[in-house]
């Protein structure tokens, strides 16, 4: 029989308002095994937690069960307690009165009798608990880095400054993301590519970080400190050891009309091309979509003028499998598609552009050399009118997301001033629902927009944009003129709402990590973990979390940077106890827990039985793996024999959790 | 809160909390110039309680119901229901009709469409 | 009938411990009501149901039980989600062909992020349980000789 | 290939100009409308309350005749379809309304939406097919320059009409095509003409077909189409001298049933 102590947390007023914290205590108290019962306000804290280990030593408790929050929140915290005062770890259990019961009734007694339910339940549960001793796993002293974006340039360069061996996979056959593609940044308008295009210098003679391009990450297997992950490096028909980025073939191409994605469409490139100035690595990539050489096989210019002999048509997509100990997804964002928002004449006009377009055209790199110019007859444009929140803050799913995209109101506001700044010739009117500038320095620049440049801000919304005579007849409300507004505007930019890049869904997949609904990963824990994924061994950094500015992607990618080293630098983990025991004598070899397991943890071997007789019998019998096993339990209910069982969530601890719960 | 309120609310099957107030009903309103109160008063309005000055006005009758701010409203509101709403808690109301049979033969013309006359019948007068 | 004023069902939900649970943390975090009769066992992945936990529950005096897990594709192990769908589909069978109800079962995909949801099941569960009215107990006869 | 029809009051009277060429276009592109029998009004007006059942069900009513009948229902005026279609989603979609439609018609078998409602466009892009009908084209409208006019309510509310983009329709564009004329694309071509209040406000209708037809000409219309009997009026009375016909006059143009006129 075990010697049971159980601990009631009032946690404050969050548990003992709703529930009556002393009569579960006295309620538990009563049941059988329980030598040892009480009630205190914070369970989590020092004199908690001393409280727990001196109840331990005083009454020679076996098992320990705590009525307090979610073991998701402190299940640990609580099994280094009792690990402490010499309990093994795995005796304790952890009845969820907080998340569970007291959050979400408001009756107290109807409460309290639930507390007391589930209270008899981690009781019933502990009888069962048997000591459980984990064991260790290596950890493997590489990182793998997904997105070369800012958000993965800053973690690559972070972790490769600790030592580290790092690679970086991107998908584009630069690095660089979102932020090459930008020509100033708030709130200090200093130059975009000046600032980081010598950190992607910075990555490319890094010793320790490898760069893997035009590259996507296809199959991931492992667990924390074991990743194994295959990455398919796609053919881009240029061998990057040859290439010297010289540039000529992109002179030479006869094929000139590929839409030039680095400028969204706004100018063309050739079949082969490098996508700008600064590429890193700064080799060429043929476009098998518009190259007429792998088409149809003829041409063949950019082979012939090619004086390091780097153009190489039958290159093949390679793979690549490599092992890492810890992943850092990276993959950024993208503007949404405006293909829902016509009432904006996006589709319509030219002369409608997303604000990401309009980097593009007052960008000294961009199709217009950095003029500002209306993409449907080049003329200068006087009158521009920008759409705040354009499917950002919406409901009802289909249209556009319900989040803020929280950058759009800096962006906007450093669009109208430069624009002001460098035309002051030009009318700029910025319609918005609300100003959000939290941030450091964003007010006052958002004011200073006003103040200094005479932007008109206007609190309503763009309802319809008429191209017409040349014109865009913009319709809009002014809700605190109390009137409705006909602008002839010659360009009208819509801030776009910014959505997880689309191969983060695929990914997370691959990684078991979770995302929300909109497909932005989920942390650990959002306040006190917002830098890990629920997943051992993911980290997040940048956009791909959630939407963010360049201070704050770089911040947390320096924050995932520190967790990925403080993992590597441990020589070995800790593994889950709680896994898969066949039960050897009960195990009739038949395979069918090893199908089901997603690790290959299960293997089997011929092991001699005692016969009757004197006689040796050999059986083939399962073998779980502990260090792969990750505790699923997928097998304990495929066998048919009942042989195989989960320690810590066994049969027999479970059904007593739900005889306890029926009693 | 007026007791219309709740009324409103159960008519249009809409809830004008849901409103963020960025007036893009306001702005898409093609009828806007003529009415006294515009979409995204109609919407403060219902959720203030302030729904007996909008069944005062002749605005009510202006809406061309041609959903626009139905379909751009980013939160779902249907500003366009609730003036639906609006308008027959009044047209319910004892005498509250606002057109009669015997209005329609002045307002008839030769090209005039079938469906116009009846579907203001329809709107405009209680059980219609 | 007269008695479902005063019936209130035994409900237990199993839910993994990588999705569904969080999400019923989630919907504690919001505030967000629903009955006391729903206890929640924690179990590693919805494939760690054994289909006897639930006849055990019905034994037991249970009223209806349901499964939460990761939804399709989400699962933290990968694919123990599509076992656990694949197991409840033979076991509702099984109800059927004893006479328990199809309604007291149920399977429901709930991420960490949706603690609306979770609310929502299980509000819309036990009105339905409540409305079933009392479960016609499943007896173990070896229990009963004791 | 036989489809049930209904026509509505208007096709009847004021505007026979749509029903009349719009079924012999079917019938020269091997498609049978079948008038549903004994059908009336469909309610003129879809009521926004979500209490009002009983002005919903002349429309119900069509939906189960057209169940009984097992082909889908094929509508042709604007405001006919909007009424049906949405009136089908309500019962598709909202219980309560289900409920007390049946409750209250009591038909044999309880109507749960199974009728599916076509636009006569819808016939045209996803039974006949456009490149089909291009190549029954002899008498192709070359040269003609030819504004869509959309309206409301074929469009919006888009999640119940899902009929096209509300904001960048194209049916009426392919259609245009398809007859061998150049489609014109300008804004306006969903925004309301202003037909609604043309008995209580004449000057907003006024306005509005202003706006609309000013745009279609900007843009280099000489012609605009339409699917609605209250929009032809409106643009025409109100509007300019910008010419508004049924598109299905010009399909039987097109088709070589009716003259050109000159």
């Amino acid at each position: 029989m075990q010697r049971i102590g159980v601990f009631v947390c009032w946690c404050g007023s969050n548990i003992a308002a709703t529930v009556d914290v002393v009569q579960v205590a006295q309620a538990l108290a009563k049941e059988p095994g329980v030598v040892f019962a009480t009630d205190y306000q914070y369970m989590c804290s020092q004199a908690g937690q001393d409280l727990i280990g001196a109840a331990i030593k005083e009454h020679g408790l076996t098992g320990v069960v705590i009525c307090s929050c979610s073991p998701r929140m402190h299940e640990t915290t609580f099994r280094k307690t009792c690990q402490k005062a010499g309990l093994n770890p795995y005796m304790v259990e952890i009845a969820n009165i907080r998340e569970h019961c007291s959050w979400i009734h408001k009756d107290k007694p109807t409460a309290t009798e639930k507390a007391v339910i589930l209270g008899r339940a981690a009781i019933a549960k502990v009888h069962l608990n048997a000591p459980l001793t984990a064991g260790t796993s290596p950890v493997t002293k590489r990182a793998l880095v997904i997105g070369g974006g800012i958000a993965g340039i800053q973690t690559a360069l972070d972790i490769a400054d600790a030592g580290f061996p790092v690679d970086i996979v991107e998908k584009k056959p630069t690095i660089g993301g979102k932020m090459t593609q930008i020509d100033k940044t708030f709130p200090t308008l200093d130059c975009a590519a000046c600032i980081l295009t010598p950190k992607m210098v910075d990555v490319s003679q890094n010793e320790k970080i490898d760069i893997i391009s035009y590259a996507q990450v296809e199959k991931v297997q492992g667990f924390v400190g074991n990743f194994s992950v295959t990455i398919r490096k796609k053919a881009r028909y240029v061998d990057e050891s040859k290439c010297t980025g010289c540039g000529l073939c992109t002179e030479k191409c006869p094929q000139k009309k590929v839409p030039n994605e680095f400028n969204l469409g706004l100018d063309t490139r050739r079949a082969i091309y490098i996508p700008f100035a600064q590429a890193v690595p700064k080799v060429a990539t043929i476009d098998p979509d518009y190259c007429s050489m792998l088409k149809s096989g003829k041409c063949g210019v950019c082979a012939k003028v090619c004086a390091a002999g780097a153009i190489d048509y039958k290159q093949q997509d390679e793979l690549i499998t490599r092992e890492y100990g810890a992943i850092v997804v990276a993959t950024g964002f993208e503007p949404i598609g405006m293909d829902k928002f016509d009432e904006f004449a996006y589709a319509q006009s030219p002369d409608v552009v997303t604000s990401l377009e309009l980097e593009r055209l007052m960008n000294a790199a961009g199709p217009t050399g950095g003029t500002l110019l209306r993409p449907s007859d080049g003329t200068h444009p006087h009158t521009l009118v920008f759409v705040q929140c354009v499917g950002s803050r919406c409901d009802g799913g289909e249209k556009g997301k319900p989040y803020c995209s929280k950058i759009c109101c800096m962006y906007t506001a450093k669009h109208a001033m430069l624009i002001r700044d460098k035309y002051p010739d030009t009318e700029v009117y910025v319609f918005y629902i609300d100003v959000r500038t939290p941030g450091k320095n964003f007010d006052e620049f958002y004011r200073r927009a006003v103040e200094e440049y005479g932007v008109h801000y206007i609190k309503g919304m763009v309802g319809k944009v008429t191209p017409q005579d040349g014109k865009l007849k913009v319709q809009a409300s002014d809700l605190l003129g109390g009137r409705q507004l006909h602008i002839d505007a010659d360009m009208v930019v819509l801030a776009a709402a910014i959505e997880p890049d689309k191969s983060a869904r695929p990914l997370a997949t691959m990684l078991t990590a979770s995302m929300d609904t909109n497909d932005f990963f989920t942390e650990a824990h959002p306040k006190l973990r917002p830098v890990e994924s629920p997943t051992a061994g993911i980290f997040l950094s940048g956009a791909c979390q959630g939407p963010k500015d360049i201070p704050e992607t770089v911040a947390q990618a320096g924050a995932a940077a520190s967790k990925v080293i403080g993992l590597l630098s441990k020589d070995a983990l800790t593994c889950n106890p709680c896994t898969a025991q066949p039960d050897e004598l009960k195990c009739n070899g038949c395979s069918s827990c090893e199908n089901v397991c997603p690790y290959g943890a299960i293997s089997y071997i011929d092991k001699p039985f005692r016969g009757p007789n004197r006689t040796t019998l050999i059986r083939r019998v399962a073998q779980v793996n502990p260090a792969v096993c990750q505790g699923c339990g997928a097998c304990t209910v495929a066998c048919p024999s009942g042989a195989m069982d989960l320690q810590g969530f066994s049969n027999k601890q479970i059904m007593a959790e739900v005889d306890a719960i029926c009693r | 809160m007026s007791q219309w309120t709740d009324t409103i609310r159960q008519i249009s099957g809409v809830d004008p909390r849901k409103c963020m107030k960025c007036g893009k009903c306001t702005a898409t309103c093609p009828a806007y110039d003529h009415m006294e109160y515009h979409p995204h008063q109609f919407v403060d309005m219902v959720t203030t309680g302030r729904v007996e000055e909008l069944m005062a006005s002749k605005g009510i009758y202006t809406c061309l119901t041609c959903f626009a701010c139905v379909e751009r409203c980013p939160r779902s509101v249907e500003p366009a229901a609730i003036i639906e709403a609006v308008r027959l808690a009044v047209i319910r109301q004892q005498g509250g009709n606002h057109m009669t049979p015997d209005q329609i033969p002045g307002l008839l013309d030769e090209e005039l469409p079938q469906q116009a006359i009846t579907s203001a019948l329809r709107k405009y007068s209680k059980g219609g | 009938m007269q008695m479902n004023q005063e019936f209130k069902p035994t409900i237990v939900a199993f839910c993994c411990n990588w999705c569904s649970y969080a999400g019923a943390d989630l919907s504690g975090t919001n505030r967000l009501q629903y009955p006391a009769n729903v206890k929640i066992i924690r179990i590693p992945c919805s494939c760690r149901l054994n289909p006897m936990f639930i006849l055990r529950a019905f034994q037991r005096g249970a009223d209806g039980v349901i499964l939460c897990g990761c939804h399709p594709g989400d699962c933290h192990y990968t694919t123990g989600n599509y076992y656990a769908r694949r197991r409840m589909t033979l076991l509702f069978s099984l109800l059927d062909y004893m006479g328990i109800e199809r309604q007291r079962t149920r399977v429901e995909w709930v991420s960490a992020a949706e603690g609306a949801k979770f609310a929502a099941t299980m509000n819309d569960f036990v009105d339905t349980i409540t409305k079933l009215g009392p479960n016609r107990r499943l007896e173990d006869l070896r229990c009963k000789s004791e | 290939m036989t489809y049930s029809y209904f026509p509505g009051c208007t096709l009847k009277t004021r505007g026979k100009d749509l029903d009349t060429w719009g079924r012999a276009s079917m019938e020269a592109l091997g498609i049978h409308l079948e008038e549903l029998p004994q059908w009336q009004c469909c309610g003129a007006v879809y009521p926004l309350a979500k209490d009002e059942i009983g002005s919903r069900l002349s429309a119900v009513r069509a939906l189960a005749a057209a169940r009984d009948l097992g082909t889908p229902l094929v509508t042709l005026c604007s405001a006919c379809h909007h009424v049906i279609k949405r009136t089908n989603y309500d019962i598709r979609h909202d219980a309560l309304f289900r409920d007390r439609a049946n409750n209250y018609m009591a038909p044999d078998t309880a109507y749960q939406g199974e009728a599916q409602v076509l636009h006569y466009l819808e016939v045209l892009r996803d039974h006949v097919g456009f490149d089909t009908l291009a190549k029954k084209v002899v008498k192709p409208l070359t040269g003609r320059k030819i504004g869509a006019y959309y309206g409301c309510l074929l469009l919006r509310p888009s999640k119940a009409m899902a009929f096209d983009d509300p904001e960048n329709p194209t049916i009426l564009e392919d259609f245009i095509q398809a007859i061998g004329a150049q489609p014109v694309f300008y804004a306006q071509r969903n925004e309301c003409c202003g037909g609604y209040v043309t008995l209580e406000d004449p000057s907003l209708s006024q306005a509005r077909a202003g706006a609309v037809l000013h745009n279609a000409a900007a843009q280099g219309a000489d012609t605009l189409i339409t699917a609605c009997p209250l929009c032809l009026y409106n643009l025409q009375k109100n509007g300019g001298k910008l010419p508004v016909v049924y598109f299905t006059e010009l399909l039987a143009e097109a088709l070589g049933l009716k003259e050109v006129p000159v």
